[in-house]
């Protein structure tokens, strides 16, 4: 155990040495503790004032406050909850449905593997962000549908380089060797393949984070995102545009809130996957689907 | 004596990294004459590569590189890039030593053989096809304009290499670097290439600096010898020479510890430890903890010593050894045959009777069979408790898809395995889970056959583990006692195998091979990957483990010395089939089959002495592909003794009158026997 | 080769069918109909079902398919329930605008993103690398919608120079009005894939640098240029195809956010309108198209590859 | 007949593609092609006075039952046929059809039946007597189809207005081309007008801004208010819309009359105003435009925005907090201002402790949810609402029979009532505006629909040199004098 917690600590200071990780790390940490403890901020983010709607940053506000009177502060802190949860959840949705699609299909081959990648061809062919619009369509507009849509967009990436890595792994020795011990297909696919194949999963995990961020956006921007009085970084944009000239500030900060975190996630991707590679000596495979909110 | 074409003077190289620069070059002189070849031999990491690269100033920018090289009176050190570019299209040529990846896949090898002299303006674009052809004809390559125009994968391993001598032979160069060019070679073809190479050589009159760290190759080549340990040159001199009387401790050693092919000895001699890593060299001379003169010399442990001559001037050899002069002149090789017919009458642990694996080859699209990769076609094979028996024979004939037919890890097409006289051919998961717990497997790479992601005490405790064993055979204390069995410390308990060098590794696969407790261990090629000096030591703790625990080894292998030294029984395969078995010394004394005995006569022996006069059957073509086996005897249009019959029927596998052995071949006898073993045999020049 | 793109197109079959019985189903379980888009918010109950009876809808869903798929078979989409056009004359008139569009994007990306991706390759670690990648990155942050508004905003409305809103001009009848309308959105979606190109490419680049083969060629005295070029470049850019062909696809079928903003008559668009007027016959016709040009690129991509890479054969 | 050559084009961006050409099935999505591709009977002036079109004389009979037309002569539609009374009794036809007469038959109730008196007059006559107001109001919906294109109308225009359609492209453009042969002397003023369907309004707006358009139709008041502050042109019509919180009061709380009437002080009316249409309106309590016969601005003092009434009427509800709160409040998601006054409501909730969730939905779904009155309550602009009175009756909450919301039996009796005393009363103007205030009351203390403002719909931003704007009673574009230049 302390064995892996040195690995751990190691890996996590070698991630740190690279400055654009260390910072985009403590961004991510800064925003994701703010998000946490909205409750507690003084600014209320549903407080609507409507005599001081549309007012640019000021002491009182900072930000400004959006065409309802209440404070984009507030509501760009809060709009990081409802990204970073949404991002969470979906990278979760497209990993517990990718990865094991990924596990058998690249295992087992044959009629599995056919099956499973004829479905993510489908879902690769079909733009994501067209994919993710039925998909709110069916379930009706919430958190959970957009959550629930930009996961299913996300199982193709888990599921091919879940694939790649066991197509990679699964002719390595050591995988031959837990076979030749007698391990049945479930262990050698969970205890063996799996733990080595984590590195590139977790990066493919942090991208799609990012990606997710900007699905989720895009989708808010298309008017089919969380619904409102939820704040959310898209919706705000999407709101913000119709006051651009009178309160730029209003799709302003939140963009600005927006590109910061899908940079930070970005930046720690790919130090992580550069650490790894050094660590590994393996090369990362990029992502398949990188073209979300087109 | 003429000017040397090139001159090492004070070399030295570092490399920064990260962290503080690391000295791997420690200061090297090197003197290469025309029409000369210099072997430069050493286990991996000791540099060679390096120097030699530095040498023309290849090496990457993160190398700091201090000293003085002059290469064709051209002083490399600092020159101009542009200089230095005109130099290697010029002066030297490069031969490296994986021939698949020294081509570029997506262009012509005729474009790419020419293509330097074309940049250096020295052949006008439109000739350059006509003399791509030459080049390649002047390789020995059948129908030159035709593979001037394809495409690396099309050619074979041995074609390829050849290719990459002509592009180094392109612009006629003084020098030629090869940096381990047969190694990723079968012996049959390493015999063909490096012949090649020295013909050309003969009539470029260039000289060549060869790397290498087969000492066969070396005695078979070179002209002078320089041998390298830890960054530096530890003794150099002519060949014969160095061999006769070597005068570093390490040289002695490292002849002592090599496997022969003339001799079947009990025990290997080989060199305690492991060789030293760049960043964490020992003080004083970097060999005397492995040293057998050094013990208990505190002068060898404080102060580097010289380069130095040592023994008679004429001589011309030097050592880097304070105690030079004490060096003992190697043992010569034991011939004591030790009793191996003790095994014989113990019941069959193994028996392999016809078997045949046959892989479906799958058209990429809609996935349909196309045809059969004959992978196994037809093996036989008898392995007894305490018993080691070899597979011996070239790249792709079949020896690990044998190895792992008998583990159950491929489906088999036909034929039977039996263990224990119960066959095991179609058994289901769970009776074949209960065979596997005797017969364990031990791989060729020690690099990918163990778990990255798991502490080694667990790598060796998975297999017990997995049959749910782990408790009932003693849990920690029992991994600690494996451990110990293969010379690990179990202190290293919680390190990953990343932290572990190859011997090492090497090591924890065998003790994991070990856990269950089996009777037959499986090990496919255990030594291939690993240098001389640990070579010898994995060899003698395979034979110790043998004799301690009455194992059964399979033992696969293509390294002839190596098989002659630990089995008792060894078959030799071609393209998927036995086609000679007999007791060792029978088979390394008195091969009957035509393959065996061009097998036998490829292997470079580290013997310089008689080079000159030894007959040699150099196999002309490489190992078909087994999609699509030659009619008849699948050896045939490679046997110097082929006929009519040979094309027409494939041979039975039988008893060899007057041998112990069997053969599958039509005209089985002797060397020098055989229709037309005249037409094929030739001396080396 | 015509053997091999015969298959191809054969593979394409149960990719469409499963995906046109995907849709449907989907297209149904999605609350709301045509109806009420057609009739209006002050329509009464009776004005419904004699709409619903008129287009068909009121038969069973199996039933409405296999009568979409037999006719679908044939060539005809049907008419779309909302404007009453054949769906093949509008996707029609939208799919030249798509892949105008797309192809405009792919330049962009292409000729942002293959010299980035040279030029920090060639000096990994310097500072002109860490700037072009924090380029990079940059490309890869900022939202596509809200690239567009900055675009209109700065290019469209401040300067004057372009129009707000793009057309479909046929380039080869008028070349500079083409390119005019195609600017700005295929800019829009053109920079975020350049980071991606750039990145993808970038790394091949140096891995290939890496590789044996570019060792060898140092050895043989050729000039650094022509390694790059004659030798990394033509490795490097073997994977790079694929990449680019599925970013060709997604332009063509994807672009909902670059085409809403833009209002550029791409197909996108027309998906989009169709899904919230629930026309059904439109919705499959644009699904089938989109799948079509996707497997389409994808072949096209492989046959390139297999021209370019001369280890692949096709049989 | 006349030979002033027609020339330039004008450039008009819209956010909506048209479905169909049919002039009876008109809705906001055609507004901007329905007044140049047909003619009205009669037209109104802007404040409401009736003038001749395709009538040049309309004679009301002594008893209200009964109009007789006289038809210009002069007239032929844009297939070149001409105009007769017959085209003009097929139209009728169709529009007394339950199938054919889309949105124009529920208007048709009052007509008895119809009698041409010549090629170019032809009489009216009604079940029992009319008001003159929903007589005019009935001519001027009238517009006349080719009796020979009826069939088609839906995808082939068939009228006689300025201009006929040349090109459409679906979703993208429509283009018209003036009609040659127009009976009005020196019009249309440009040859031909090119609508770009834009998705979004900011889009629009910058196509305006750089000049890639000549105007913008039916934009949101916010964007009207900034470019008009910028130099460009806003033209509001008098046909405005009422915004009105529609309560389906057969569901719910929404079942107790006090709880409803609540929300009669639950509007903060101000703030809807400037956060929806940035101040482009007027607060109104009842669903009338200013120009309705029927506003009252005293109500807007008496039903003002004032949560301690409403807590009072809330309280007197007898309803627990978990009930006021058990419904959702239904936005249409493709209404930007919809979105924002919806939360302004859902604030002023939960001021009072009822907190709600907004269920927001788009295109098709929303609005077989609106016609389905499948929803506890939602915002929707109503029409007509400058018009006759009864005519709210047309609006989906406001119908007295087949109620799509509130269905059958009307649950609220005394509104029908209302609304039938309104249309059967012709006598002094006293006895109608009794009529009228007695409509208003109802309204208030029923609130199954609170109105909160009334507000702009086809509002034109134009640039400074477009010239020739005609007003219309319903705000449909009228095309036929704008020029640019
Ligand atoms: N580019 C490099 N950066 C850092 N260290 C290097 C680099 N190239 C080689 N080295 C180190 O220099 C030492 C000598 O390497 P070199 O390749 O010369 O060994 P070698 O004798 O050729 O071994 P082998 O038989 O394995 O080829 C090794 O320890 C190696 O790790
Ligand atoms: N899974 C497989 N599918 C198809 N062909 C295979 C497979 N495994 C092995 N082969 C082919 O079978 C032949 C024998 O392979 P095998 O690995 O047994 O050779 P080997 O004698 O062990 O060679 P080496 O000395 O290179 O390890 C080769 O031609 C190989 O390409
Ligand atoms: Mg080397
Ligand atoms: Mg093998």
């Amino acid at each position: 155990m302390t064995a892996r917690l040195r690995r751990l600590s190691l890996a996590l200071a070698a991630l740190l040495a690279d400055r654009g990780a260390a910072i985009s790390l403590a961004f991510l940490v800064v925003v994701t503790l703010l998000a946490a403890g909205a409750g507690w901020l003084p600014m209320d983010a549903m407080r609507q004032d409507i005599l001081k709607a549309l007012e640019p940053p000021s002491a009182a506000h900072w930000f400004g406050t959006d065409e309802l009177g209440r404070d984009i502060l507030a509501r760009v802190i809060l709009g990081a909850r409802t990204s970073l949860q949404t991002a969470a959840g979906a990278v979760a949705i497209a990993a517990v449905v990718g990865i094991p699609m990924g596990l058998v299909a690249g295992y087992f081959g044959g009629w599995r593997d056919t099956v499973l990648m004829r479905f993510v061809d489908v879902l690769l062919a079909l733009p994501g962000i067209l994919f993710a619009m039925a998909i709110i369509a069916v379930l009706g507009r919430s958190q959970m549908a957009a959550l629930i849509a930009v996961g299913i967009t996300g199982v193709p990436n888990f599921a091919r380089i879940t694939r790649a890595q066991v197509l990679s792994l699964r002719s390595r020795d050591f995988v031959t060797a837990v076979e030749a011990f007698g391990a049945s297909s479930g262990y050698a696919m969970a205890r063996t393949i799996l733990p080595n194949a984590w590195s590139p999963i977790m990066v493919q995990a942090i991208v799609l984070a990012s990606l997710a961020i900007l699905l989720e956006a895009a989708l808010a921007f298309l008017g089919i995102g969380v619904p409102p009085p939820t704040p959310s970084w898209g919706e705000m944009l999407r709101t913000g545009k119709n006051y651009l000239h009178e309160a730029p500030h209003y799709a302003v900060l939140p963009g600005i809130a927006l590109t910061l975190t899908i940079l930070s996630f970005d930046t720690l991707g790919r130090a992580m996957s550069r650490v790894l590679e050094d660590r590994h000596g393996q090369a990362m495979p990029a992502g398949d689907r990188q073209e979300e909110g087109r | 004596m003429s000017a040397p074409v090139l001159s090492v003077r004070g070399l030295e190289v570092d490399f920064a990294g990260s962290g503080r620069p690391v000295p791997v070059i420690r200061g090297v002189d090197l003197d290469v004459h025309p029409n000369e070849i210099l072997c430069i031999v050493g286990e991996s990491g000791s540099g060679k590569s390096v120097t030699a690269l530095a040498a023309t100033g290849l090496l990457p920018p993160t190398a700091r590189v201090r000293g003085r090289v002059v290469l064709d009176g051209t002083d490399v050190t600092g020159a101009p890039p542009e200089v230095l570019r005109r130099l290697r299209g010029e002066a030297v040529g490069f031969i490296f030593q994986d021939p698949t990846t020294t081509l570029n896949p997506v262009l012509p090898v005729g474009r790419q053989i020419t293509e330097g002299q074309v940049a250096h303006g020295r052949l006008r674009q439109a000739d350059a096809p006509a003399r791509a052809a030459e080049l390649l004809g002047e390789v020995e390559i059948a129908d030159p304009e035709g593979r001037a125009r394809q495409y690396p994968h099309q050619f074979s391993g041995g074609m390829r290499q050849r290719a990459v001598i002509a592009m180094a032979m392109a612009g006629r160069p003084r020098l030629i670097i090869a940096d381990e060019p047969t190694t990723a070679l079968d012996v049959t073809v390493q015999a063909q290439v490096l012949d090649l190479l020295r013909r050309r050589q003969a009539e470029t009159g260039a000289a060549i600096v060869l790397i290498t760290h087969d000492l066969g190759v070396v005695a078979e080549v070179a002209d002078r010898v320089a041998v390298m340990y830890g960054g530096r040159i530890v003794e150099t001199g002519p060949v014969d020479a160095l061999f006769a009387r070597p005068r570093h401790p390490y040289t002695t050693a490292l002849l002592e510890s090599l496997p022969r092919l003339d001799t079947r000895g009990g025990r290997l001699d080989p060199i305690p430890g492991q060789p030293p890593l760049p960043g964490a060299l020992p003080a004083g001379c970097s060999f005397h903890p492995r040293c057998r003169l050094a013990a208990g010399r505190p002068r060898c442990a404080a102060e580097e010593p010289a380069l130095r001559p040592v023994g008679a001037a004429a001589a011309g050899q030097a050592a880097a050894c304070h105690f030079a002069e004490e060096n003992p002149r190697p043992k010569p090789p034991a011939t004591v045959a030790e009793a191996a017919a003790s095994a014989a009458a113990a019941a069959p642990l193994l028996q392999i009777e016809g078997l045949k694996v046959h892989f479906p080859l799958r058209s990429r699209v809609l996935r349909l069979t196309r045809g059969h990769v004959r992978a196994v076609d037809g093996v036989s094979l008898t392995v007894r408790a305490g018993e080691t028996v070899s597979l011996v024979g070239e790249s792709g004939c079949g020896k690990t898809t044998t190895g792992r037919a008998v583990m159950g890890l491929v489906p088999v097409t036909g034929g039977d395995i039996r263990f224990e006289g119960r066959s095991v051919v179609g058994l289901r998961r769970l009776a074949m889970r209960g065979v596997r717990r005797h017969m364990q497997y031990v791989f060729q790479d020690p690099f990918s056959s163990l778990n990255p992601v798991l502490p080694v005490e667990d790598v060796v405790a998975e297999p017990l583990r997995i049959h749910g064993l782990y408790d009932s055979f003693g849990g920690a204390r029992y991994i600690a006692r494996l451990f110990e069995m293969v010379g690990l410390s179990p202190t290293m308990f919680g390190r990953y195998p990343r932290e572990f060098s190859g011997g090492q590794k090497q090591r924890i696969g065998i003790a994991r091979a070990l856990a269950l407790k089996p009777r037959l261990v499986i090990l496919d090629e255990p030594v291939a990957a690993l240098d001389v000096s640990i070579q010898a030591q994995i060899l003698n703790l395979l034979q110790d483990l043998q004799r301690e625990l009455g194992l059964g080894y399979l033992f696969i292998a293509h390294n002839l010395s190596v098989v002659r030294q630990i089995s008792d029984r060894v078959a030799v395969m071609y393209l998927g089939r036995v086609v000679e078995e007999s007791d060792s010394d029978t088979l390394y004394e008195a091969p009957a089959h035509p393959y065996t005995q061009s097998l036998l006569s490829a292997v470079p022996v580290p013997e310089p002495a008689g080079r000159t006069g030894r007959g040699r059957i150099v196999l002309t073509g490489e190992i078909p592909n087994p999609a699509a086996p030659p009619g008849g005897c699948t050896f045939h249009p490679r046997c110097f003794r082929a006929t009519d019959r040979c094309r027409a029927e494939a041979p039975a596998f039988r008893p060899h009158p007057g041998l112990p052995s069997r053969v599958a071949c039509h005209h089985a006898g002797p060397p020098g026997t055989g229709a037309s073993a005249e037409r094929t045999e030739e001396a080396a020049p | 080769m015509i053997g091999y793109i015969l298959r191809r197109l054969v593979q394409l079959v149960p990719v469409l069918l499963l995906a046109s019985v995907a849709i449907w189903g989907m297209v149904y379980a999605v609350p709301g109909g045509p109806v009420g888009v057609i009739v209006g918010e002050n329509a009464s109950v009776e004005q419904i079902a004699a709409v619903r009876a008129q287009l068909g809808l009121d038969r069973p869903i199996h039933v409405q398919y296999l009568d979409w798929l037999l006719r679908a078979v044939q060539g005809d989409f049907g008419a779309s329930i909302h404007s009453r056009r054949p769906v093949m004359e509008l996707i029609e008139q939208r799919l030249p605008a798509s892949f105008q569009l797309g192809l405009a994007a792919t330049v962009v990306s292409l000729a942002v993103g293959v010299p980035v991706a040279i030029i920090s390759a060639m000096y990994p670690g310097s500072w002109i690398d860490r700037s072009l990648s924090a380029w990079n990155a940059l490309a890869l942050g900022v939202p596509t919608f809200w690239l567009g508004i900055l675009l209109i905003l700065f290019f469209a409305v401040q300067l004057r120079w372009l129009p707000a809103i793009s057309t479909h001009v046929p380039f080869w009848e008028n070349p500079f009005g083409a390119l005019r309308n195609l600017a700005l959105p295929a800019v829009t979606l053109g920079l975020y894939v350049s980071g991606i190109f750039a990145r993808f490419l970038r790394a091949s680049i140096v891995s290939e640098l890496g590789s044996d083969y570019v060792r060898t060629a140092r050895a043989k005295g050729l000039p650094e240029r022509q390694i790059l070029l004659g030798h990394v470049m033509r490795n490097a850019l073997l994977p790079f195809i694929t990449i680019v062909g599925l970013s060709l696809a997604n332009f063509i079928g994807g672009a909902v956010v670059t085409e809403a903003v833009f209002t550029y008559p791409g197909i996108a668009r027309l998906l989009i309108n169709a899904i919230s007027q629930r026309d059904y016959p439109l919705i499959q016709g644009c699904i089938v198209v989109i799948l079509v040009v996707y497997v389409f690129v994808n072949l096209v991509v492989d046959i390139l590859y297999a021209y370019a890479d001369p280890r692949i054969e096709y049989r | 007949p006349r030979a002033t050559a027609q020339e330039g084009t004008l450039r008009v961006a819209v956010l909506n593609d048209m479905t169909n050409f049919d002039p009876m099935q008109f809705s906001t999505v055609n507004f901007f092609l329905i007044k140049n591709l047909y003619d009205s009977l009669i037209e109104y002036t802007e404040d409401g006075t009736p003038e001749p079109s395709l009538a040049t004389s309309w004679e009301i009979a002594a008893d209200n039952t009964a109009v007789t037309l006289t038809l210009r002569d002069d007239v032929t539609f844009a297939t070149g046929a001409r105009f007769t009374a017959a085209d003009v009794a097929a139209t009728w036809a169709k529009a007394n059809d339950p199938t054919a007469g889309k949105n124009v038959y529920p208007t048709m109730g009052i007509v008895a039946d119809w009698v041409v008196e010549g090629d170019h007059r032809i009489t009216l006559r009604f079940k029992n007597p009319v008001p003159d107001r929903q007589i005019l109001d009935l001519l001027q919906f009238s517009m006349p189809i080719e009796a020979a294109g009826i069939a088609t109308v839906e995808t082939q225009p068939a009228g006689t207005g300025a201009f006929r359609l040349k090109e459409r492209l679906v979703g993208q453009r429509i283009v018209l081309e003036a009609n040659p042969d127009y009976w009005r002397e020196g019009e249309p003023a440009v040859a031909t007008v090119e609508f770009t369907i834009f998705s979004d309004d900011a889009s629009a707006a910058a196509a305006l801004e750089s000049g890639a358009v000549d105007m913008t139709y039916m934009g949101q008041s916010r964007t009207a208010v900034r470019l008009g502050n910028s130099g460009f042109q806003v033209v509001t019509g008098p046909g405005k819309l009422a915004q009105v919180f529609r309560i389906n009061s057969t569901r719910g709380p929404f079942r107790n009359a006090s709880f409803r009437q609540a929300f009669n002080h639950l509007m903060n009316r101000e703030g809807i105003l400037r956060v929806g249409y940035a101040g482009l309106g007027a607060v109104s309590a009842l669903p009338w435009a200013p120009a309705s016969p029927a506003a009252d601005p005293s109500f807007n003092d008496e039903f003002a925005y004032d949560l301690d009434k409403a807590r009072a009427l809330l309280a007197a509800s007898g309803l627990s907090a978990a009930e006021m709160a058990d419904w959702k409040l239904l936005v249409n998601g493709s209404d930007e201002a919809a979105i924002a006054i919806s939360q302004v409501v859902q604030a002023s909730l939960a001021e009072v402790g009822v907190a709600i969730e907004l269920d927001i939905r788009q295109g098709a779904e929303f609005i077989d949810a609106l016609l389905g009155g499948d929803f506890a309550a939602v915002f929707g602009g109503v029409g007509n609402v400058q018009k006759f009175p009864s005519r709210l009756s047309t609006n989906s909450i406001y119908r007295t029979a087949n109620n799509p919301v509130l269905g059958e039996p009307h649950p609220h009796p005394r509104y029908v009532e209302a609304i039938a005393r309104v249309n059967s009363t012709i006598g002094s103007p006293e006895e109608v505006q009794a009529a009228y205030d007695n409509l208003n009351r109802v309204l208030v203390e029923e609130a199954f629909g609170v109105a909160t403002n009334s507000y702009e719909t086809g509002i034109i931003v134009a640039a400074p040199n477009v010239s020739g704007f005609v007003p219309d009673m319903d705000n449909l574009l009228v095309a036929r004098r704008l020029r640019a230049n």
